[in-house]
């Protein structure tokens, strides 16, 4: 490891140590274990600095931090699922002893009535699962595809039909707008320059768009037809939209994504050194 | 058998799933919601799989001394600790109880939280250095992309005195009506690609998944 | 390497640390910014300056602590404004959580009243504003939609006592105060359905004057009512709130938010500009 | 608008207990200086039937507002709807409906544990009380029943779905047999997947890795699913061209299937030496995690090329960025449409929507696919000519057209 960045690495460990100090200090007779928070606090600035870091360049304190993200996240996640899905759901369903050691009450509900009992019909995934397991190993490896020919069978089935129904045939049907209104004046278009949903004018004109937009997107969509003629404008007419629509949702973005920094200078300069309150 | 049983399960189970969606009767919503509980557990399994495969990524980083492996034993730990407080409950060893884990609950609040909210609020920089990077007027197209964010980004820029509103009004109106038409094509699209691909898996045509191409 | 080559391409750290010190600078520093004030805004301020002395403003505190970033600033500065005004405000909470946010707010307020203040150019001297005598809080009642047609016939069906357990006849700024009739409008600020309620039963049935102020994402789907008259403004997200404080000349937590989003804004504009004046200019040099 | 209030209504109110006014005893209800409200005309015309296309527990109820509902009197504010097990009572509220309503649809719970438990193949009774802002003063309707509540066997109310799925699989199956049989299908250029080739070829010549990320998403994503196939395409070549490659992923059954993918590939490429298990890793399920260390791999290995395809969300840009930092080429296609923009934005070549799914077929060029394809530029034909018909048909108030699409629930 070269000097100069030994030296920076002291630095740091002695800022982190004062201001995890003067946090202490400062967190004494306001709450117990003073120390402790202040270290837990001062550790989480710590971090957020580091992470920050990684917008100079990849270093040290970033490539401690991610791969401490990485470990806990995972160990988190680990947790978490044994907790609520084996635990949870599964346990109780196929051993009473174990749900007992487990300290769950043991569910009898009404899947009894279908044709296996429960506690068989839950092996099943059990097995499936053990199945996963097995593409550990390197002969019997190939059996392995069968829990995933299950997962990726029913829901290739259950996304079919849904998405036919949410993304097709009620968009479709949405877009079966009154393209010539009955005139009833211009609304506030001019005297609030209000180009929303005002008036009958405009909302006549939004809907025009929308149409024709729709149109001209879905012509860009086609693949199996050159875009030449009246065919290549339209689907020309679908880029430009769609580019405009990217532009306006890119801007419009900007502003959550700078609260979110907002967000993190508040823990900063509120939480931990308490400049504001 | 290798490679048809997969097969066949496929397409078992995703007709099965087609048709359960137009029967609204009880022993069909028991057999689909029990399908989704499998799913869950699966994919608990997986996640066995997935902590080893972790496991000895970092691990072989150590053994074999490639670039950074001091980091890789910082993984490793925190997952063991983090487990560790996840399935220990002071006496209470292997109860629920672990996820109220004092510790747990720390590592959750002070490591986890803080570095996920700072990871998301990097998106603050990047979507400026990206605008200043790619909004360049090179192209018709790209001088649309960069006018429409460019409207957007000053709706409520005051220092444009009287013509503000008008700015602040074009953009409401991009907002509502180009917008939307343009996302429903996308939508009919992604639908209709959804639809025929899930049709390709359930027949067998697209089977790149179970590694047979 | 000349200066428009240079401008097209900067390192992008410096996109960052410019960023970075713009939100810390507008973030602690605590100056002023103009805000556009848009029309829907307007009418909500123009609406409440007019009324006069005594007269009852109905404030609906409709959202939950995770709308509160956006509406909270609303209701402190419509508060505060009615107040300043001498009026009379009515706080009603159809969220479950609201009590608590509008109980605090109206403590908040209670102490920012006692101070001197100017706006507008107006001199506001200090004064207390008494429970019962300038506010009433009815409290929570579930089931918006009936409360809000309940309330149409007498506010004393599904608020009998206050929130703090006074009856209402027992109140001094409720004596002959029966229904909406006695209530010059009501500004509902709500982060759900129940503003989609107050359309249908208290404009629809009631015909009561109504404003919203919502939160920025919902702010768009309702500029319909706007147009077709069934409210009489709408205030959108902290940008709406932000309207308010500039109109009210009471600047607050939007104005902050707004001050840094504005810079932040304009920083990432300035970048874009000077990235294109650059290409373009380059460009042209070369005769492409 | 209208309709979706009304549901939200519905949703709302289901269950309200009388109580919710009952408590408000005499005394407090009836304040000195307050009016005593008249007593109301009941509803009219209450009929009551098994609700159509569920798993049954449920029953529908109908009937004519009361006459002094907004007119007459006006002073009806609701309407509370009472059930029992048996004609003389007892009747327990089943949810409230405001002024104006004149239906209501009572579902009970499934589970036999829950006091909301609400029997098939039993007889129940029905009335609805107009309620006042007075809690006194109502008026009920005359008894309904006995009305019984049951499952069915097929959703008629979803014959739309069904009519269009069947459709959808003709064209397909039709296109997929006509490509079989050696019909060729033009298929108008893709520049991202053109991109990929060269991608491939340039890692090679600069001798770096490629990096594969799949996206967030699991095995049960169709976009992901799609992804697939264009990774077994994109590992093919690359195990030919003799390149590095990574895929870091974020779910395990994800990291499995394309183990499997790439093992298979370099297989098929005649190169499984040059396979290792290394190449396609598990990170973590948590989504800032997963994105801070592909970002560190991004500056660390310096891949040519990044290849993003499959589902992705507010970290698309976290990535796409790092990855433009690090010079690498950038290829991206995602079914988001909330992040298209920033991949569109940040990267070489972006798929858009549709595209990802058209690539595999690309790609492979195989017949099977570019059948597919086909069938789904008909697909779009066809909505193209229903929307206009549609706008049609509400132009000229033939508003039942877009009733053959409407799907009730």
């Amino acid at each position: 490891m070269k000097r100069s960045s030994i030296i920076i690495m002291l630095v740091v460990l002695a800022m982190f140590v004062i201001s995890w100090l003067a946090k202490a200090s400062s967190m004494a007779g306001v709450e117990d274990h003073n120390i402790w928070h202040g270290f837990l606090i001062t550790f989480s600035a710590f971090l957020t600095l580091a992470i920050l870091s990684f917008l100079y360049k990849d270093n040290p304190f970033y490539k401690f931090a991610e791969h401490l993200f990485v470990g806990v996240s995972a160990a988190y996640w680990m947790s978490m699922g044994f907790w609520t899905t084996i635990v949870g759901n599964l346990i109780p369903r196929i051993s009473n002893s174990l749900s007992a050691f487990f300290e769950v009450p043991p569910i009898a509900d009404e899947w009894a009535l279908l044709l296996l009992p429960d506690s068989v019909t839950f092996f099943i995934p059990v097995i499936l699962g053990i199945m996963l397991l097995l593409r550990l190993s390197r002969n019997m490896g190939w059996i392995s595809a069968w829990p995933l020919a299950f997962i990726v069978g029913s829901t290739a089935g259950f996304n079919l039909v849904r998405y036919l129904r949410s993304d097709f045939i009620e968009q479709v049907s949405s877009t079966f707008v009154p393209l010539l209104v009955d005139w009833q004046g211009t609304g506030h278009f001019f005297s609030h320059l209000n180009l929303n949903a005002s008036g009958q004018f405009v909302t006549m004109a939004g809907n025009w768009v929308i149409f024709l937009g729709v149109m001209c997107g879905l012509i860009y969509f086609f693949f199996s037809k050159e875009h030449k003629g009246i065919f290549g404008f339209g689907s020309r007419v679908g880029i430009w939209i769609l580019m405009v629509t990217f532009g306006a949702s890119f801007g419009y973005t900007v502003m959550g994504r700078i609260s979110l920094l907002v967000g993190r200078l508040t823990f900063l300069f509120g939480d931990w050194l308490g400049l504001i309150s | 058998m290798k490679r048809q049983v997969p097969l066949a399960l496929v397409f078992i189970f995703g007709i099965f799933m087609i048709i359960q969606y137009f029967i609204p009767h009880e022993k069909s919503e028991w057999v689909y919601e029990f399908f989704l509980d499998w799913i869950y557990i699966i994919g608990i399994f997986a996640l066995a799989l997935g902590i080893w495969s972790l496991i000895r990524v970092s691990y072989d980083k150590i053994k074999y001394r490639r670039p950074n492996w001091q980091y890789a034993a910082i993984t490793l730990l925190g997952l063991f600790f983090m487990i560790l407080f996840g399935f220990d409950y002071g006496r209470h060893i292997f109860s629920a109880e672990g996820l109220r884990n004092y510790m747990f609950v720390s590592f959750f609040d002070y490591i986890l939280i803080p570095i996920q909210a700072t990871m998301f609020s990097l998106l603050a920089f990047f979507i400026a250095s990206a605008a200043y990077r790619a909004f360049r007027a090179r192209s018709a197209l790209a001088t649309l992309l960069l006018l429409a964010a460019l409207i957007i980004m000053l709706r409520f820029n005051p220092y444009f005195g009287a013509v503000t509103p008008y700015i602040e009004k074009t953009a409401g109106w991009l907002l509502n009506v180009p917008n939307l038409a343009a996302k429903r094509a996308i939508i009919i699209g992604v639908g209709l690609g959804i639809v025929a691909t899930s049709l390709k898996v359930i027949l067998g045509i697209e089977r790149a998944y179970l590694g047979k191409d | 390497m000349n200066i428009f080559d240079r401008m097209m391409s900067f390192d992008r750290r410096w996109v960052f640390l410019f960023l970075a010190l713009v939100c810390v600078i507008t973030y602690v520093a605590k100056f002023s910014v103009p805000i556009v004030t848009t029309y829907e805004v307007e009418s909500i301020y123009n609406r409440v300056e007019s009324l006069n002395e005594g007269d009852i403003l109905f404030l609906g505190i409709d959202y939950d602590p995770n709308a509160l970033a956006e509406l909270h600033p609303m209701a402190y500065a419509i508060a505060e404004h009615a107040f300043r005004k001498k009026l009379k405000v009515l706080f009603v909470t159809l969220s479950q959580n609201g009590p608590g946010m509008a109980d605090q707010a109206i403590r908040d307020l209670t102490d920012s009243l006692r101070q001197d203040r100017t706006y507008n150019g107006v001199f506001y001297p200090g004064r207390e504003i008494v429970n019962g005598e300038d506010y009433v809080f009815l409290g929570y009642k579930p089931y918006p939609g009936l409360v809000i047609l309940g309330m149409g016939q007498n506010f004393r069906i599904p608020f009998p006592t206050d929130y703090y357990g006074t009856p209402l006849d027992s109140i001094p700024m409720m004596k002959g105060v029966l229904n909406y009739d006695q209530v010059k409008c009501v500004i509902d600020l709500a982060a759900g359905n129940v503003a989609d309620m107050w359309i249908v039963y208290g404009a629809g049935r009631y015909n009561v004057p109504l404003a919203l102020g919502m939160t920025g994402v919902m702010g768009a789907d309702y500029y319909p009512f706007l147009n077709s008259g069934q409210v009489f403004g709408l205030m959108g997200g902290l940008l709406g709130a932000a309207q308010y404080e500039q109109l009210a000349d009471n600047p607050g937590p939007a104005k902050d938010g707004m001050r840094i989003q504005l810079y932040a804004h304009i920083t990432i504009i300035l970048f874009i500009l000077m990235g294109n004046i650059g290409f373009l200019v380059t460009r042209r040099k070369n005769g492409v | 608008m209208k309709l979706t209030f009304l549901i939200a209504c519905c949703v709302l109110f289901l269950g309200f207990p009388v109580a919710g006014f009952a408590q408000d005893t005499p005394e407090e209800a009836q304040p000195a200086d307050s009016i005593t409200t008249p007593i109301p005309a009941p509803p009219g015309n209450v009929t009551a039937w098994d609700t159509e296309n569920d798993h049954g527990h449920s029953v529908s109820l109908s009937w004519e507002p009361s006459p002094d509902d907004g007119t007459g009197l006006g002073n009806v504010i609701g309407y509370i709807v009472f059930r029992s097990d048996s004609p003389d009572g007892p009747f327990v509220d089943r949810g409230v409906q405001p002024a104006g309503a004149s239906g209501h649809t009572d579902v009970g719970s499934k589970e036999e544990a829950s006091q909301d438990y609400m029997a098939d193949y039993v007889d129940y009774y029905y009335k609805v009380r107009a309620i006042t802002a007075d809690s006194l003063v109502f008026a009920e309707s005359v008894m309904v029943g006995p009305v019984q509540s049951y499952g069915q066997w097929f959703n008629t109310g979803r014959i739309p779905v069904l009519v269009f799925v069947l459709c959808f699989m003709a064209i397909t199956i039709f296109f997929i047999q006509k490509a079989k049989s050696g019909a060729n299908l033009f298929v108008r250029r893709l520049a991202g997947i053109e991109a990929v080739d060269e991608a491939i070829g340039r890692a090679t010549e600069m001798g770096k890795p490629i990096l594969y990320v799949l996206g967030l998403g699991t095995a049960a994503d169709i976009a992901t699913i799609a992804s697939y196939t264009i990774l077994g395409r994109v590992a093919k070549k690359i195990a030919e061209y003799q390149t590095g490659l990574i895929v870091p992923c974020y779910d395990p059954i994800t990291m499995t299937v394309a183990q499997e993918t790439v093992k298979t590939a370099y297989m098929d490429a005649g190169r499984p030496d040059a396979y290792n298990e290394d190449m396609v890793y598990f990170v973590t399920q948590s989504q800032f995690a997963y994105v801070a260390a592909v970002n560190g791999t991004m500056l660390r290995e310096r891949p040519a090329t990044n290849i993003y395809m499959g589902k992705f969300y507010a970290e698309s840009l976290i990535l796409a960025e790092t990855g433009a930092l690090a010079g690498s080429i950038q290829i991206a296609g995602t079914d988001e449409i909330a992040q298209i923009p920033f991949f569109v934005v940040a990267c070489d070549y972006t798929l858009i929507g549709e595209e990802l799914y058209a690539a595999s077929a690309y790609l492979g060029r195989e017949p099977l696919l570019l059948g597919s394809l086909k069938a789904q530029d008909y697909a779009k034909a066809a909505v193209i000519i229903l929307a206009i018909l549609g706008v049609i048909a509400m132009n000229v108030g033939l508003d039942g057209f877009k009733d053959l699409f409407y799907i009730s629930n």
